[in-house]
């Protein structure tokens, strides 16, 4: 995937724009927009979302001159709602919630960035884990177990593991009944991790990089954190499936957005590493390599994907 | 007449006492309303600000949602009355969550009003105390008890029914016993007379008194805790809120069944809404 | 006394009369509890109590009760480079600055630091990956973390006991003290303490540390504004977004209601029998709130978040089209209910029907519209509080986030109070509304 | 004057008024009597239009206003004052204001909705309060009044309209012995003081001989006597009200006999005076 | 019997009843009259401890009941029956239940909440009720009889607690003079047939006269007669009532003037036979 990324160029402007004098801009583009509302997703607490991105959107009110909002919708399809009816302008999709606007209206929204990881790859992975203690260490020993999905509209947390996961085995379908007992949805990453550790479900799945040691949590992603907080010990849990890498999701602009503020938050949020490392730290919800060039190619697959699995 | 202006010249104090009530009043009622206005205004214009999307650009789209939901339930409409088979029980498991939290809450509460009730209190020193606990169980959102308990239990309707249950207490305990409290008390003291126990004041002296009009309030209790059933399994409490999420979030492709439960859920609210209050008003009709 | 003579035909006898009354009460006695007792324990089992209770978690309850009450503070060291980082709660904006700590702990130069625990509990972090943790009452457990060999520790001899977790690539052990955690890449030390921290000021303020009375001093010599902006903008606790979303919440609720019941109010007259003369217009209407309140606020505000996205307005808008139907139906019934003698009155003077509705119609609502409205405004307060965790506004979203994350527990908390205190404090407002505008005057 | 031909009024199947002629020439006191449901009050309620005949004419001062409509018909009842046995007035609102309420036909719409009186208005009010001796309670709230006061308030409302005729439908029938001659006697002072025409149902035989200077009786919708206070006999009485041997005036009676008869009620005290 | 030694009973600053004294020897019919606020019903009230003394001492057949607590206290009250002025029976229940009640201190609780009245229980209450002429009624709500047959629901339950006393609150204050007179004749007769002690507050001095052994005659908390129906004269009347001269015994009076007194009332006729 990551060629696919590269593919993906500057435009002319983003280049030209970067070194304009940002007062000329300011009084330009005061009347194109009156606002720019950012949707942040979920993941952390609406608070800690707030914190993290509120230098975005400062950076972003100086350079267009308006007033930057950011929203924090309770889910996934808070935000989707919220590009589809176009009060969002703004927001950092995951895949699947891209696929998911792209499959409703292509015109509504369009990939622009996408966050990078240290070692420059652009990939993570769903992880699906088990209690230690539960005897679980593959999918083969989950039949007849209960199987929890997160939130709908997570590449991670649904769309790829419910395809992936019945690739794995001759008899495995993710009707519920079938294979596992019951299929269930927790609503989120954290409510998996939780409802794993606690017992309500046999197994779940999340979001990891994959990358540093799993009884860290590995060095980011949903378990890092839960572990971070002491919510769960990585000694209880087990990883019995990871799926192949996921790309990241973009961060998307609404398509009916003049061009000249397009321009502007693409080359902010692109350059925000060597502007204020912190502000990035935070906007990319950790240690980053920065954000890079992406266009709606390099999500075809995941939006074919999403096509055969849920419809639209 | 000539008595009536002659009595008016004498005593011209009550007009002008009454004018100057009237200039006051006036000027009350001015403010008043000033105030509302700025209230109601001012506090629009703030939600408008801090909303996402502007009222009057969203107006229009008011539908679009309906519309997509609509379409596309059309486009397979035979596939309707299955799909409102398929969510029937999560739909029981909803009415379930709220009816089992009103029968708890309620039965808890028909206690706990008897406790806080000047004049039936066996402790009279616990009726403030217990007061504010009511107070406070009426106070917490559903959600939040629902939350916590959804960590500490695990998902599912469990903690819903406990978080609604605890909430009933509090507002039936309340209305209950307010009810009680104008309530004859000819009876208790009749039944005091003969040596009766406080339970058995209360069980004859009391409940079959108000007892149809506790009664009219859990139905009314039962109607808008099914709204805070499916609600909190918005939220991860299971039932039918769960299944509305999760159909709702996948959007495009699942819109059929998005429209099966939502016409579930109507269908329900407005069924127990319309019978609830028929069976209200013969329950406080027949009476006297 | 004498009806046993007459037999053939005999009326019932009291006696029998009784009996059979008796056994029909007997029959609801017995049976409503039966059917009560019945349906509780049929729900007992379609919700799997019993498995439920079996698998419930004494270990969450005790985490969420510590954490409401107390904050821990991580000390880190990277078992690669060996750096060691402060930090209250472990994240970003409770880091301790460069070559400041804790009194509790200590650089010992060279490569040793010692963190005390409190109560004996002693923690070396010792070189690069190295720890020597003094157990009172046990032992010294000393540990060795590398990216080869995973973590090699050395146990006091005996069992080991449940409160060590230890696994070849990683070591947990939590005492009353605090917890240790080792793993290849990082030891983490963590020690308690009871309170919320840095609720008034974070680490960077200038007024951290400082006790009230030299504040309230600095206050008092011109810098009160800017403690009170330190307060304000606090980075972990957010008061001023707090504040704003106690407020939003708020105008949920107000403009949910007040809108409502503006909307309902004239509209009710038509929905009523004595001033709708025309059947159908009637029925229309009645439908139409009937429509609106069985649409529920939970619809209402999915429905409205394609149109507004997030925030307070999609709010209000939600609770408005719900209450003008519950409005509706509420005035239409009081419309129905009003005194005619009054309005008799009125009309035998010769005032036309604008007038009539005015000073011998509404004085009759005002008091009855004005305790509904109150009414509803209070449970709307709750309600805004739940439909903000949905639409995304409020201070329902806050508290329902922070739950969902699992663990600012403090921060539940913290919302918690103030939603309390926000529901009280609408409460006793409405009333004192209330007792104002109907028993004054 | 007031001329009512063969005026009939159905409901359902039970004929309240059944083919009533009357014709009053001048502003007389006119008490009607009768046994309850003998049609009495749907009488005086087609009067100020509040029913409208089945059959029959309702004419004053020549003009039909049977068939007036809308702004006429209120017109109308601005000129026809009435009052009630229950006092209809708005129990919430202050006694001034009730009295206002006499001037809502001519009030403009704007003037009614704000209800932002002119203080010559106000004045009047006032002052016609204090004729009839309740001035005092002018900024109270109507249901903070007794009885007797709040029939005096919805008097005083009537005069507000300056009425060329006030019905009264049992105006005393709610109050003790002591109201009702307070407030017979300022009904009588008002009728012969303003010299208004005043039509008055009255349920006891002695208020009506006492007060009235013509007396109508009705029995099942028709008039079955008209004629002077002197010719109500007992017999006619008992044919009236359709009365058995057991009949006795005194059970419908409410004067107080321990008061001084003496003073002809005709020249009876003041209304301020009568107010105690 | 029944000794009460300077009972007091204290409200705030009103003294209800004052330093009362009274022996009871043998079961007596007591009558005790004053008007109101002398502090009759606060006297009973304290008898069947639903008040207790603020000073003084109660004892029956020698002891001390005013200090009794919890169960014991109970335990008094269910031998010591009383019947209320608004009969205080539970409206929405039955007749029978009404009457059982008067075994509650006996029944355990399970059984009374459940209606699992012993058979032996349930044929006594409608003998009972047979006796005072209301059997038929037994399966009604006791809301749907009328205020005497109440009274005599209330008598019933009475009966029900064998009790060794019964004190009777102005019993026939809510009735009219008919069923007054069924209602005291009841009692009486009770008294007569059982030989239980009657202690019957009364505002009416014919009553009292008529029905009872002796008199006790209260004024302001205080005792100021006590002797046999025949040394109440109206002088003593009128110090008990504290009336001026315009007293009129007549006022205070709720016989059946029109029926023949003729009957003495001490062999009057059999309940069954006075429920008409
Ligand atoms: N609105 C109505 N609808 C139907 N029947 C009515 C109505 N108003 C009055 N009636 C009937 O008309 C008859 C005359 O009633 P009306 O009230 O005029 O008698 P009344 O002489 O005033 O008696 P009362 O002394 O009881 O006021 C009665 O039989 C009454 O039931
Ligand atoms: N619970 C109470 N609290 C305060 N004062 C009381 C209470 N009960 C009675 N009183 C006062 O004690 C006095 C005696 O009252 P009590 O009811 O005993 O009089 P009574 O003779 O029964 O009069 P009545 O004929 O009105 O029933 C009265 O002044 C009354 O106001
Ligand atoms: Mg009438
Ligand atoms: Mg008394």
């Amino acid at each position: 995937q990551e060629t696919s990324a590269s593919d993906t160029g500057m435009t002319p402007q983003e280049s030209s724009s970067a070194d304009t004098s940002e007062e000329d801009l300011a009084d330009s583009e005061a009347d194109l927009i009156d606002e720019l509302n950012i949707g942040v997703l979920g993941g952390e607490n609406a608070q800690d979302r707030m914190t993290a991105n509120q230098c975005l959107a400062d950076y972003a009110a100086e350079r267009l001159g308006v007033d930057v909002n950011i929203f924090t919708p309770a889910d996934y399809n808070g935000v989707i709602q919220g590009l589809l009816g176009g009060s969002l302008d703004m927001a950092w999709l995951g895949a699947s919630a891209y696929a998911a606007i792209h499959l409703q209206d292509p015109e509504t929204v369009e990939p622009v960035l996408v966050k990078t990881n240290l070692d420059g790859s652009y990939s993570y992975h769903s992880i699906g884990f088990a209690r230690t203690d539960s005897g679980i260490t593959s999918l083969e020993d989950m039949e007849g177990k209960v199987f929890g999905f997160g939130d709908p509209n997570s590449t991670s947390g649904y769309l790829i593991p419910s395809v992936e996961i019945p690739a794995e085995g001759e008899s495995i379908t993710m009707e519920p009944g079938e294979y596992f007992s019951d299929v269930v949805f927790t609503g989120g990453h954290e409510q998996t991790i939780v409802a794993v550790n606690n017992g309500d479900i046999d197994a779940g799945v999340t979001w990891a990089d994959g990358l540093g040691n799993w009884e860290d949590g590995y060095n980011s992603g949903a378990l890092r954190k839960a572990s971070d907080a002491g919510i769960v010990d990585m000694n209880n849990l087990v990883e019995i499936w990871r799926s192949k890498p996921i790309p990241e999701g973009p961060v998307v602009l609404r398509t009916e957005l003049p061009q000249e503020v397009k321009d502007e938050m693409v080359n902010l949020v692109e350059n925000l590493h060597s502007i204020d490392e912190d502000c990035a730290y935070g906007v990319a919800a950790g240690e980053t390599a920065g954000f890079r060039p992406i266009g709606h190619e390099a999500y075809e697959t995941i939006v074919e994907v999403r096509r055969r699995e849920i419809g639209g | 007449m000539t008595d009536a202006a002659s009595t008016s010249a004498l005593r011209p104090g009550v007009t002008d006492a009454y004018l100057a009530m009237v200039s006051t009043r006036r000027l009350w009622t001015t403010t008043g309303i000033l105030i509302y206005v700025l209230l109601f205004f001012g506090g629009f214009w703030i939600a408008n600000d801090r909303n996402a999307g502007g009222f009057w650009r969203g107006l229009p789209q008011i539908f679009d949602f309906p519309a997509d939901v609509v379409s596309e339930a059309a486009e397979n409409a035979a596939r309707l009355p299955g799909l409102l088979l398929e969510y029937f029980p999560s739909l029981i498991e909803t009415v379930n969550i709220a009816a089992g939290a009103t029968l708890i809450g309620g039965i808890l509460g028909a206690f706990a009003s008897l406790l806080v009730t000047r004049g039936l209190a066996p402790a009279p020193w616990a009726i403030a105390p217990l007061r504010r606990l009511l107070d406070l169980l009426r106070a917490v959102p559903e959600i939040v008890v629902a939350l916590i308990l959804i960590f500490l239990l695990g998902g599912g309707p469990v903690p819903a029914l406990i978080a609604i249950a605890l909430h009933t207490i509090g507002s039936l305990g309340k209305l209950f016993s307010e009810v009680a409290e104008s309530a004859p008390l000819d009876p208790v003291e009749g039944l005091r007379s003969v040596g009766a126990t406080w339970a058995q004041r209360m069980a004859f002296g009391i409940v079959p008194q108000v007892g149809p009009n506790w009664l009219s309030y859990a139905l009314l209790r039962f109607e808008i805790n099914i709204r805070a059933s499916a609600i909190l399994g918005f939220v991860g409490a299971g039932g039918i809120g769960y299944d509305l999420r999760n159909t709702m979030s996948f959007g495009l492709g699942m819109f059929d069944e998005a429209a099966a439960i939502f016409m579930l859920l109507f269908l329900t609210i407005v069924i127990v809404d319309q019978g609830g209050s028929m069976i209200r008003n013969k329950l406080t009709r027949g009476r006297t | 006394m004498s009806a046993g003579t007459a037999d053939t035909m005999a009326p019932e006898s009291p006696l029998e009369r009784t009996t059979r009354m008796m056994r029909r009460k007997h029959l609801a006695i017995f049976g409503v509890p039966l059917l009560i007792l019945a349906y509780l324990t049929y729900l007992v089992f379609s919700f799997e109590v019993p498995r439920l209770l079996a698998e419930a978690d004494a270990e969450n309850a005790r985490i969420l009760a510590g954490d409401m009450v107390s904050y821990k503070t991580h000390v880190t060291r990277d078992n690669g480079s060996g750096a060691v980082e402060i930090a209250i709660e472990g994240s970003r904006s409770g880091l301790y600055p460069e070559g400041e700590s804790p009194a509790w702990v200590e650089s010992q130069g060279g490569d040793v630091t010692l963190v005390e625990l409190g109560g004996g509990h002693v923690v070396e972090l010792i070189g690069q990956n190295r720890l020597r943790y003094d157990i009172p009452g046990y032992g010294v457990v000393a540990a060795t973390a590398s990216r080869s060999g995973g973590v090699e520790a050395s146990f006091p001899d005996g069992p080991l006991p449940d409160w060590i977790n230890a696994a070849s690539n990683r070591v947990a052990i939590t005492t009353e003290a605090g917890r240790v955690n080792i793993t290849r890449a990082r030891t983490e030390v963590m020690r308690y303490f009871p309170g919320w921290e840095l609720f008034f000021f974070t680490l960077d303020s200038p007024y951290h540390g400082l006790s009230p009375l030299e504040i309230g001093a600095r206050a008092v010599n011109g810098e009160a504004w800017a403690i009170w902006q330190d307060v304000w903008l606090n980075d972990r606790w957010r008061h001023n977004e707090v504040a704003w979303a106690l407020v939003e919440t708020l105008l949920m609720a107000f403009l949910g209601t007040a809108g409502a019941a503006m909307i309902a109010l004239p509209v009710a007259f038509l929905a009523a029998r004595n001033f709708a003369p025309l059947g159908p217009v009637r029925q229309v209407v009645r439908r139409l709130f009937d429509f609106l309140r069985g649409v529920d606020g939970l619809i209402w505000t999915v429905i409205l978040s394609r149109a507004y996205g997030p925030g307070p307005l999609t709010g209000a808008l939600a609770i408005m089209f719900t209450d003008t139907g519950t409005f509706g139906k509420l005035f239409s019934e009081s419309l129905e209910n009003v005194d005619e003698k009054q309005i008799e009155g009125v009309r035998s003077t010769g005032a036309g029907p604008v007038a009539r509705a005015r000073h011998s119609v509404l004085p009759q609502l005002v008091p009855v519209y004005l305790s509904q409205i109150l009414y509803m405004l209070e449970s709307n307060t709750r309600s805004a509080t739940i439909i903000g965790a949905i639409t995304g506004g409020g201070i329902g979203l806050l508290l329902t986030q922070a739950i969902i994350t699992q663990k600012d527990w403090e921060l539940v908390t913290y919302y918690i109070v103030l939603v309390v205190l926000m529901v009280f404090a609408m409460d006793s407002f409405s009333g004192w509304l209330r007792r104002k505008l109907i028993k004054g005057a | 004057m007031l001329t009512l031909d063969t005026v009939t009024k159905q409901f359902g199947t039970t004929r309240a008024v059944d083919s009533v002629s009357l014709d009053i020439a001048r502003p007389t006191m006119v008490g009607i009597i009768g046994a309850s449901g003998a049609g009495k009050s749907t009488l005086l309620r087609m009067l100020n239009l509040l029913e409208r005949p089945s059959a029959g004419s309702i004419a004053f001062e020549g003009r039909e206003i049977s068939t007036l409509k809308g702004s006429r018909a209120r017109g109308w009842q601005a000129q026809c004052a009435m009052i009630f046995q229950q006092f209809n007035l708005v129990p919430r609102m202050d006694v001034v204001s009730n009295v206002l309420h006499g001037t809502l036909y001519t009030t403009g719409t704007f003037r009614a909705l704000t209800a932002l009186w002119p203080e010559v208005d106000i004045r009047k009010a006032i002052s016609i309060l204090e004729r009839l001796g309740i001035a005092e309670q002018a900024p109270k709230r109507a249901e903070a009044l007794s009885g007797g006061q709040q029939q005096r308030v919805a008097i005083a409302r009537a005069l507000m309209q300056d009425p060329k005729m006030i019905l009264a439908d049992e105006p005393i029938a709610s109050l003790d012995p002591m109201n009702a001659q307070v407030v017979m006697e300022t009904l009588r002072t008002i009728h012969d003081e303003d010299g208004r025409m005043i039509v008055c149902n009255l349920h006891t035989l002695d208020t009506a001989r006492r007060y009235c200077d013509r007396i109508v009786g009705m029995r099942k919708g028709r008039v079955v006597f008209d004629g002077t206070p002197e010719q109500l006999t007992t017999g006619v009485a008992r044919d009236i009200y359709g009365a058995d041997g057991t009949f006795s005036e005194h059970a419908t009676s409410t004067e107080i006999r321990d008061r001084p008869a003496a003073a002809p009620p005709r020249k009876a005290a003041s209304p301020a005076k009568a107010a105690v």
